[in-house]
């Protein structure tokens, strides 16, 4: 079991450490002028070159990158390009917004999705199921962006129920703080709702189906508690494994995301770091993101086999 | 928090008074996001010296009537050939931190500008004017400024115009992001480069007439000023410094005013000159020819602009010439010129830029506009500053944005001028250097415009740069606000500001 | 006659595939009395647990009952509202059916998952867990309160399926039905599950309706049987009558087919019943039996025949139902060897010779030693059978010889004296060709994609290096010997029967005329009808080819007919081996003994049981000294005991080719095992 | 030696019978599913624009107007116009074929690196398997949209093909995935076996073998995938990552005019958002009508 955990754990490292290796190599493709994107276009050219010679961008790709794991690996991600501040400082409160939002968008999505997949496996073939998986999955299709602008425009403006802006306000009430989430929250939960509800349906469904379901209901027991203790306790497993993997898309529908509503979020943050090209700042956020989805993964993993006894066992001989 | 201050307005509201209220103590202003450290060195948007110019206090202010205001500057004088210039420093001002401010601190603050070491952006626009050995402390209260050459705008060079230009502890050093510290009428509180800068009023701000009414300004970055007007609209804001025009146009009238400036903001579209295909002046004026400048400001700018004439000498300004003859859309002619060039049908070329919505608008134009006369545009507008990395200095045609300034001296002598270093079109008239020479040495008003006219004939016959047009800055406030003010540089001014 | 516990009455079930209804019971009717065990055969397909599922008013999804009805004690079923049914399942009837480790629930201790049963019948929580503890005692479980404290997962087959019978029996049902409920485990397990339930039932009179394909086990199990076929019954009577004078041609059919009473390849050649059940919800008019019967006449086309009494309860739906006794074969009944193929089995100058062959797989960091000192040597022309409880090692041995998996250094195989390369790579193209396999599951061995003349072209094609185009002739020509029907040629696998299937892939195995096919198992996995005719395929080929066989299979009576000599594998060791009729008449190893004592048998009086204590042991850690010591039926009283759980007996030669890997010395052995 | 055919051919004359009747009815099955249809028609249409978009267009769509910018939708601009007086009518007609042309180039990139990864992982298992899948990981470990904007922001030059290329790369390791899990399950089959023990080589089990039957799998990821990538190029565009300006592409113009929605110009930002919805949702129901028919 513990040699299990570690193992996974070790992975993950590995995995991370090859995430480096991608995001550093990805943005060093063209090196451009560093300076220059620190200092703005009208710098006197002298000042532009003396800046590129400090910062050493004159070293070898594979020094800065191994200087860049160094400073990583000791707590430091760089330095912004665009605010000469350090990438932690802006990295992380940005974060902490995106975070807020991603709770919410959880919190709304994990009832709903689930309860859809269990309603639309027990109606299987139905039309309850139809609607579910078939509406889900094709509002899962539609970019989050197009369903911020389809909401603001309904709710923001038509109606103006919300508003069309999320920006925090810190020291607001509780509702205060998450009103202004909700839009946003919701156009997450629509692309993520599909996928969830259809997973959930096929871990039911293979639960309904199994074997000892069935004996279950020949015992005489109710359909109801078989439902409940028999085929949801087993389908509702590997739903938290799929559910996990979601993080990675909730992640990248951020970014559109902020950017609609204008939410100081790790979305707007790395929009703005690509569009200046803040290497540093892009790729400190981009392995910060990928740390923490791998973290929710492998903590997946170690939930579901900590809960699955078959896979317990396996693992721990 | 926002949801007491709102209930606060309305109180206003059902007690309509002239008065400033006691009531409002928090004034929330939208703004541009900085999109580079904020500082006196580094700031190099409207987004930063929005701040600057809060926080900091110049010599003297450069408003939209394009005159200036004496502030940490009392007066100022230049001796006969404007090549000495003193300034009297005004007393009893204070730094944020209590310091008392006197002829040192400008000294210092200029002599930092003027380090290389330190990168300040200021530079550029003091260089071939001033240097380090040109700026002498006369005594506590005067500062004296001994120039390479001749410059009759000079107090302009050293106003709010260039922005960075805010006087300095002498003994300051730190990250300025860290406090922010000046002897403007604003002091920072709190500071975040993605969500925005909060300010509370300078008690012991020098000049009692601009002493803020509000207890904290709070101001919230955006980066596109469309969302920012979505808030406006949700009162959550009281001002917005600066919304695109389309924005500005979908705000209803009877709760907001628009403030406008004309400013020197604009675009360049310049042609290479030394080489390539623009290098016969004919194909230049031709493609000039083909833009249709009332529809630009109209389509592209809601009528929010005025009319460029392909030279830096704007409308706007006193010493501008009107009537040299505005060039208007010809198309015929641009034709006849275009065969006289030995091209009549045409030739291919790449127009390079950066990606800003302005830019990519006017870009599309110049496409459709262009091909009238056979010449096919590529558009090559790249993200981030990867145009002014590669492209700017060395392509035959592209389009560069220049910020507003109360003279044109900027312009003339680095983008215009032979020996500029942002003169993009390559341009090297001895006529041209002549005339601007004239214009930036004198500090006499009728020779000014003399030498603006020549000017103006110079560029509208070599057009060297497409000036469509310039921008005027659109500021969205509140009905119940007054008093706010904004510059065409991009500053904006709250101190006077009340709520009613 | 009292009401009978129960009884499907015109029986009328369909499954609605891809929109359409197909019917799987055409009528069926039967009636289980009280405390009696009614059988039902029938080939895979047929229906039996569509019926047995029926009893249990529990069908598929897409199942539906269109019509007849279920009577349980007198009381309709199908009409019955929800919550009467599972009061009945909850305290009047239980089921049992195959794959006992699925039908517990993964995530549950399956002493949990017993004590609901208890619960739903209202006890209390501690009297529940009371009740499972003797329940678990009932069916013979050691220690109960451990195994209450296990998941299903960590039970072996033979355990799991008892707790499942503990949990059809904790409601104290007055109905069991048992569907198949030892398919899958090996003998000896089957035949203690088999004993177990035989004991339960003397002593709690249950009536069960009992399902299972072999005849073998319904006849231990079952005072009367019905033969299902496709979806009716088509003969029903009492179990020794049935099998002493079966009156349906179909049933007739199904005894000829089963290699019984230690027939042998060489005088007797298996009977068959051609072609196939008729598909899922085929439109039949007259008997259900008409397209592979083969006295069928005009009647049974047109009309379908009523069941006819042939008194003393033995009903039988066939017009000619006296005939159906002397039914004509449908195949030469005369074995191979008197049919003139000439049929050598010279074991002295050796084909194939493995010596000290061991295999040892690495699982998650330590050694499991699968296969330890193989030796072993098979003639040209013969065929050793290799028998053995699963996991005993067949298929990883099967596989090395193949060249498949390699062998630990130090293991030899050769070939005609010269020693092949372990792996494959090492291997050239007519060593390969000519050590060819015939897979357990055809339809994991054709490749589903392939038409089958390609499948088969292919391999000659690579094998004897043929053109293309002359290899496409041979494939077709090897087809039609293998009585592929050439309109069948050009199909995909999907479309064949299992049967068929089955000789393609022989057919591919022979493509490079090899010297030895291996048989992994290769009629586990169809009807007996069909196993027979491979069987007999196989033997036709051996004889013309003069082809060497490694057969493996669990079925000892399959192996008998077909082996010249047997090897018995137990831990990964050859316990004994000999030849054929030695090994199965004995003196045999006391494992040899267990095997052959559990095989149901159909005719013959059954002997008398030899039981293995214990569970297999894992090969990662086996037993010291005889690796079959803690289980051995004879080791106690041998006087031998000490060398048993010391030290590990050699494979010694006993009697001339009879080899065997025992401390026991042979003439004991021979003492104990007389027949009394 | 051989039974006597005849009734037994005759039963599997009936099977093979059964076997064309079974493709039927699946058709049959799909042309019931009204879903899958309406996925047709959708994708049919945006498909048909892609083709002849550029012929039936009322207006030219890049055609500059300055006098007529924003107006609204209109007998003569059934959409309206955006902010410089173009067509928005003409623009989403147009626009339907760069979307098209990237997504499924992107598609077919990711489906075959995807595929030949997939196969090889799944058929050598041990090292070569445990390296890739750790790549996979890392990979996937990166939001599909943030991987594709890291890798478009150091492209100077957008491009579409670039984009196209990045997102097919992006795509690949998923795809690797889903291709693996089927080939794993193939190799445990004896046909492999088969194959190997007539000397086959490896490239050849690989793609006569076990490829046709992994397709299956294959097919329908790559409509999921398909669905994707449109959604993919769709945010990138909108994100400003490698399209050209003034190109009459849907994401772009979204990104071009959203603001405008707050000043009641909602048509230059509603029309193309509307197409990028039908679009997706189009190729997912034709997905989701395959996976049925296929049982996945
Ligand atoms: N849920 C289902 N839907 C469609 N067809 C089914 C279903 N269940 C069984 N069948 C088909 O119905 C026929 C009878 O199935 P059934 O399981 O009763 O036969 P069986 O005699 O039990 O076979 P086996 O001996 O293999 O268990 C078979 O052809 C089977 O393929
Ligand atoms: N690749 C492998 N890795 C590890 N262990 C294996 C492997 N293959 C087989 N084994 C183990 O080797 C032992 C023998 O397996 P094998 O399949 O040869 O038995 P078998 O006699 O064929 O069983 P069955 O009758 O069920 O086919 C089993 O314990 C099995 O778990
Ligand atoms: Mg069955
Ligand atoms: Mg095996």
């Amino acid at each position: 079991m513990a040699r299990y955990i570690i193992r996974r754990l070790l992975l993950a490292v590995v995995t991370l450490w090859l995430v480096t290796a991608v995001v550093f190599f990805t943005t060093h493709i063209l090196p451009g002028n560093v300076a220059l994107r620190i200092l703005g276009p009208f710098a006197q050219r002298s000042a532009i070159d003396s800046l590129n010679e400090e910062l050493g961008m004159n070293r070898p790709v594979f020094t800065q990158y191994t200087d860049w794991i160094g400073g990583v690996l000791h707590g430091d991600l760089g330095t912004s390009l665009k605010y000469n501040q350090p990438v932690a400082k802006i990295l992380f409160p940005a974060l902490v917004y995106s975070l807020k939002l991603a709770a919410l968008a959880f919190v709304l999505l994990v009832p709903l999705s689930i309860l859809g997949g269990i309603v639309a496996a027990l109606n299987r073939g139905k039309i309850a199921d139809r609607i579910i998986t078939i509406g889900g999955l094709s509002a899962a299709m539609v970019p989050e962006f197009v369903w911020a602008v389809i909401l603001v425009l309904v709710f923001g403006i038509q109606f103006s129920l919300f508003p069309v802006t999320a920006i925090p306000k810190d020291g607001a009430s509780v509702f205060g703080q998450i009103y202004p989430l909700i839009l946003p929250a919701i156009c997450l939960v629509l692309v993520l709702f599909g996928y969830v509800a259809r997973i959930t349906r096929a871990g039911v469904i293979e639960a309904l189906d199994a074997d000892y379901t069935r004996t279950a209901v020949l015992k005489g027991i109710p359909r109801q508690q078989v439902i409940r203790k028999h085929v949801l306790r087993n389908a509702l497993l590997p739903t938290i494994a799929v559910i996990a993997s979601q993080i990675s898309y909730l992640v990248g529908g951020l970014v559109a995301v902020e950017i609609i509503f204008n939410y100081p979020g790790f979305g707007l943050a790395l929009r703005t770091s690509v569009t200046y090209r803040d290497f540093p700042m892009l790729q400190a956020s981009v392995l910060v993101v990928a740390a923490i989805i791998v973290l929710v993964q492998v903590l997946a993993d170690i939930i579901f086999i900590i809960l699955n006894p078959r896979i317990r066992q396996k693992v721990s001989n | 928090s926002s949801d007491s201050n709102s209930s606060d307005t309305t109180a206003v509201d059902t007690t309509p008074s002239t008065e400033p209220s006691v009531a409002v103590t928090l004034l929330r202003v939208g703004m541009n996001k900085p999109l580079q450290e904020v500082g006196p060195y580094t700031t190099a948007d409207q987004g930063g010296l929005g701040i600057l110019g809060n926080a900091g206090e110049y010599l003297c202010f450069s408003n939209n009537s394009f005159e200036l205001e004496p502030r940490v500057a009392e007066s100022w004088a230049a001796n006969s050939d404007s090549t000495v210039w003193t300034f009297k420093i005004r007393q009893g001002i204070t730094f944020h931190n209590g310091q008392a401010l006197d002829a040192e601190d400008v000294v210092q603050t200029f002599l930092k500008h003027l380090d290389e070491a330190n990168k300040s952006q200021a530079a550029g626009a003091l260089s071939g004017i001033l240097q380090a050995a040109g700026v002498k402390k006369v005594d506590d209260y005067t500062v004296e400024f001994t120039l390479d050459a001749p410059t009759g705008g000079f107090p302009f060079i050293v106003s709010s115009d260039t922005y960075n230009l805010i006087i300095l502890p002498r003994d300051w050093t730190s990250n300025w992001t860290s406090d922010f510290i000046g002897c403007g009428p604003w002091i920072m509180e709190s500071y975040s480069v993605e969500e925005g800068v909060t300010f509370k009023r300078n008690p012991n701000y020098w000049d009692p007439t601009r002493q803020p009414a509000f207890e904290t300004m709070e101001c919230t970055f955006f980066t596109s000023g469309a969302s920012s007007v979505t808030q406006l609209l949700a009162g959550e804001l009281d001002a917005v410094t600066f919304v695109d025009p389309t924005a500005a146009t979908s705000l209803p009238t009877d709760q907001f005013t628009l403030q406008i400036a004309n400013t020197i903001t604009h675009l360049q579209v310049h042609l290479g000159c030394d080489a390539g295909v623009f290098k016969d002046k004919r194909v230049r004026q031709a493609a000039a020819l083909t833009l249709d400048r009332p529809a630009i400001i109209d389509g592209l700018l809601q009528g929010y602009g005025d009319l460029g004439n392909d030279s830096p000498m704007a409308p706007a300004y006193a010493t501008t010439d009107q009537s040299v003859e505005q060039r208007v859309k010809d198309i015929a002619k641009a034709k006849e010129l275009m065969a006289d060039a030995g091209v009549a049908d045409g030739f291919d070329v790449t127009l390079e830029s950066f990606k800003r919505d302005d830019i990519d608008l006017l870009g599309q134009v110049i496409q459709s506009s262009f091909k009238e006369i056979g010449i096919n545009v590529t558009l090559n507008i790249t993200e981030g500053f990867g145009y002014y990395d590669q492209a700017w200095l060395n392509s035959e045609l592209g389009i560069t944005d220049y910020g507003h300034r109360g003279i044109p001296n900027v312009y003339l002598n680095r983008a215009y001028k032979s020996t500029g270093d942002w003169n993009a079109a390559h341009y090297k008239s001895p006529a041209f250097d002549a005339a601007a020479d004239k214009f930036m040495t004198s500090a006499d008003f009728a020779v000014q415009q003399e030498a603006s006219k020549e000017i103006q004939e110079i560029l509208l016959e070599d057009t060297p740069i497409i000036t469509p047009y310039f921008a005027n800055t659109i500021t969205p406030v509140s009905n119940k606000l007054v008093g706010f003010r904004t510059t065409g540089m991009g500053h904006f001014d709250a101190a006077g500001a009340v709520i009613i | 006659m009292t009401t009978p516990t129960l009884e499907l009455i015109n029986l009328e079930v369909a499954y609605r595939v891809r929109g359409i209804d197909r019917s799987v019971l055409r009528g069926v009717s039967l009636a289980i009395a009280p405390g009696e065990a009614y059988g039902l055969v029938g080939e895979s397909g047929c229906g039996k647990s569509t019926a047995a599922f029926a009893a249990m008013r529990y069908l598929p999804r897409n199942g539906s009952i269109t019509s007849g009805s279920i009577q349980f004690e007198g009381r309709d079923l199908v009409t019955m509202n929800g919550a009467e049914v599972r009061n009945l399942r909850s305290n009047a009837i239980s089921m049992v059916y195959q794959n006992p480790i699925g039908a517990l629930n993964p995530t549950i201790r399956v002493g949990d998952q017993i004590t609901e049963v208890f619960k739903l019948n209202g006890l209390s929580a501690s009297d529940a867990a009371a009740k499972t503890e003797q329940a678990l005692v009932h069916v013979q479980i050691a220690d109960p309160l451990r195994v209450m404290r296990r998941y299903p997962h960590q039970l072996s087959g033979g355990m799991a399926q008892r707790v499942v019978i503990a949990m059809a029996l904790a409601s104290n049902p007055r109905l069991l039905v048992l569907d198949e409920p030892t398919t899958g485990l090996d003998a000896t397990v089957e035949a203690e599950v088999l004993d177990l339930v035989r004991t339960l039932r003397s002593e709690t009179g249950t009536s069960v309706l009992f399902i299972s394909h072999n005849l073998g086990v319904i006849r231990t199990m079952c005072d009367r049987v019905g033969v299902l076929y496709a979806g009716t019954i088509v003969e029903e009577g009492e179990t020794q009558k049935i099998l002493s004078n079966p009156s349906h041609p179909y049933t007739v059919g199904l005894l000829r087919c089963i290699p019984k009473g230690g027939l042998q390849k060489r005088q007797y050649r298996l009977d068959t019943i051609p072609g196939s059940p008729p598909s899922l919800g085929a439109e039949l008019t007259g008997c259900v039996f008409v397209d592979r019967c083969t006295i069928v006449q005009d009647i049974c086309r047109n009309e379908t025949p009523p069941l006819f009494d042939l008194g003393g309860g033995h009903f039988s739906r066939c017009f000619f139902h006296e005939q159906a006794v002397n039914l004509p074969r449908s195949t030469e009944g005369t074995g191979v060897a008197q049919r003139g193929g000439e049929y050598v089995s010279n074991t002295n100058e050796s084909l194939l010779a493995l010596n000290h062959v061991t295999k040892t797989f690495k699982q998650d960091g330590n050694d499991v030693r699968v296969l330890t000192e193989i030796a072993l040597h098979l003639g040209a022309g013969e065929t050793l059978g290799l028998v053995g409880e699963s996991g005993s090692g067949k298929t990883t041995l099967a596989r090395l010889v193949l060249g498949l998996t390699d062998p630990d250094p130090g293991s030899t195989i050769s070939l005609d004296g010269t020693s092949l390369g372990a792996s494959l790579a090492d291997r050239n193209a007519a060593e390969v060709g000519a050590v060819q396999i015939v897979f357990q599951n055809p339809d994991s061995a054709l490749n589903r994609r392939h038409s089958v003349t390609r499948i088969v072209a292919r391999a000659v094609e690579k094998l004897s290096g043929l053109s293309k185009h002359s290899a496409n002739e041979r494939a077709r020509k090897l087809l039609t010997d293998m009585s592929v029907d050439p309109l069948l040629h050009s199909v995909k696998p999907a479309q064949l029967s299992g049967g068929l299937k089955q000789r393609v892939a022989i057919a591919r195995s022979f493509a490079g005329n090899p010297r030895l096919v291996v048989c992994d198992e290769p009629t586990s996995a169809l009807d007996v009808s069909v196993q027979a005719t491979i069987l007999n395929l196989l033997a036709d080929l051996q004889a013309a080819e003069n082809v060497s066989y490694l057969f493996i299979s669990h079925d000892l009576g399959v192996v008998r007919y077909l082996s010249d000599r047997i090897a018995v594998l137990y831990l990964g060791r050859i316990m004994e081996l000999g030849p054929a009729e030695t090994v199965f008449h004995g003196p045999h190893h006391p494992y040899t003994e267990a095997l052959v004592s559990s095989i149901p048998v159909i005719d013959g009086s059954a002997r008398e049981r030899i039981r293995l204590g214990g569970e297999i042991p894992s090969p990662a850690n086996p037993p010291l000294g005889c690796v079959l010591h803690p289980r051995c039926p004879r080791m106690a009283g041998s006087g031998v005991e000490h060398l048993c759980t010391s030290q590990e007996p050699e494979l010694a030669e006993v009697e001339a080719g009879h080899f065997m890997r025992c401390h026991i010395p042979i003439g004991q052995l021979r003492q104990i095992q007389r027949p009394s | 030696m051989t039974d006597p055919g005849s009734p037994l051919i005759a039963t599997d004359k009936v099977a093979r019978g059964e076997r064309i009747k079974v493709r039927r009815e699946r058709l049959a099955l799909l042309r019931k599913n009204k879903a899958f249809i309406a996925g047709v028609l959708l994708l049919g249409f945006w498909v048909i624009c892609s083709i002849v978009g550029n012929l039936v267009t009322p207006h030219d769509p890049r055609q500059i107007n300055l006098m007529a910018t924003n107006l609204s939708p209109s007998g003569t601009n059934f959409f309206g116009t955006d902010s410089l007086g173009r067509d928005v009518f003409s623009r989403v007609i147009v626009g339907a074929r760069p979307i098209l042309f990237m997504s499924i180039g992107a598609t077919v990139i990711g489906t075959v690196l995807g595929t030949t990864i997939g196969l090889i992982a799944g058929y050598y298992k041990g090292v070569v398997d445990a390296l890739i899948m750790r790549l996979v990981d890392a990979l996937s470990a990166i939001p599909v949209i943030v991987l594709a904007l890291l890798a478009v922001a150091t492209l100077e030059r957008p491009s579409n093909f670039l984009t196209l290329v990045i997102i097919g790369i992006v795509f690949t390791p998923i795809i690797a995935r889903t291709v693996r899990a089927a080939v794993l399950g193939e190799t445990e089959l004896d046909y492999v076996a088969a194959a190997r023990l007539r000397t086959e080589k490896v490239p050849y089990i690989l793609a006569v073998e076990v490829l046709p039957n992994v397709l299956p799998p294959i097919i329908v990821e790559f409509t999921v995938r398909l669905g994707y990538a449109i959604f993919a190029i769709a945010t990138l565009s909108f994100l400003g990552a490698g399209v050209q300006i003034g190109s009459p592409n849907w994401g772009s113009q979204v990104a071009e005019h959203y603001s405008k929605m707050y000043g009641g110009i909602w048509w230059s930002t509603m029309f193309p958002a509307g197409a990028i919805a039908t679009l997706a949702i189009g190729v997912n129901l034709i997905a989701d009508g395959l996976m049925e028919v296929f049982d996945l």
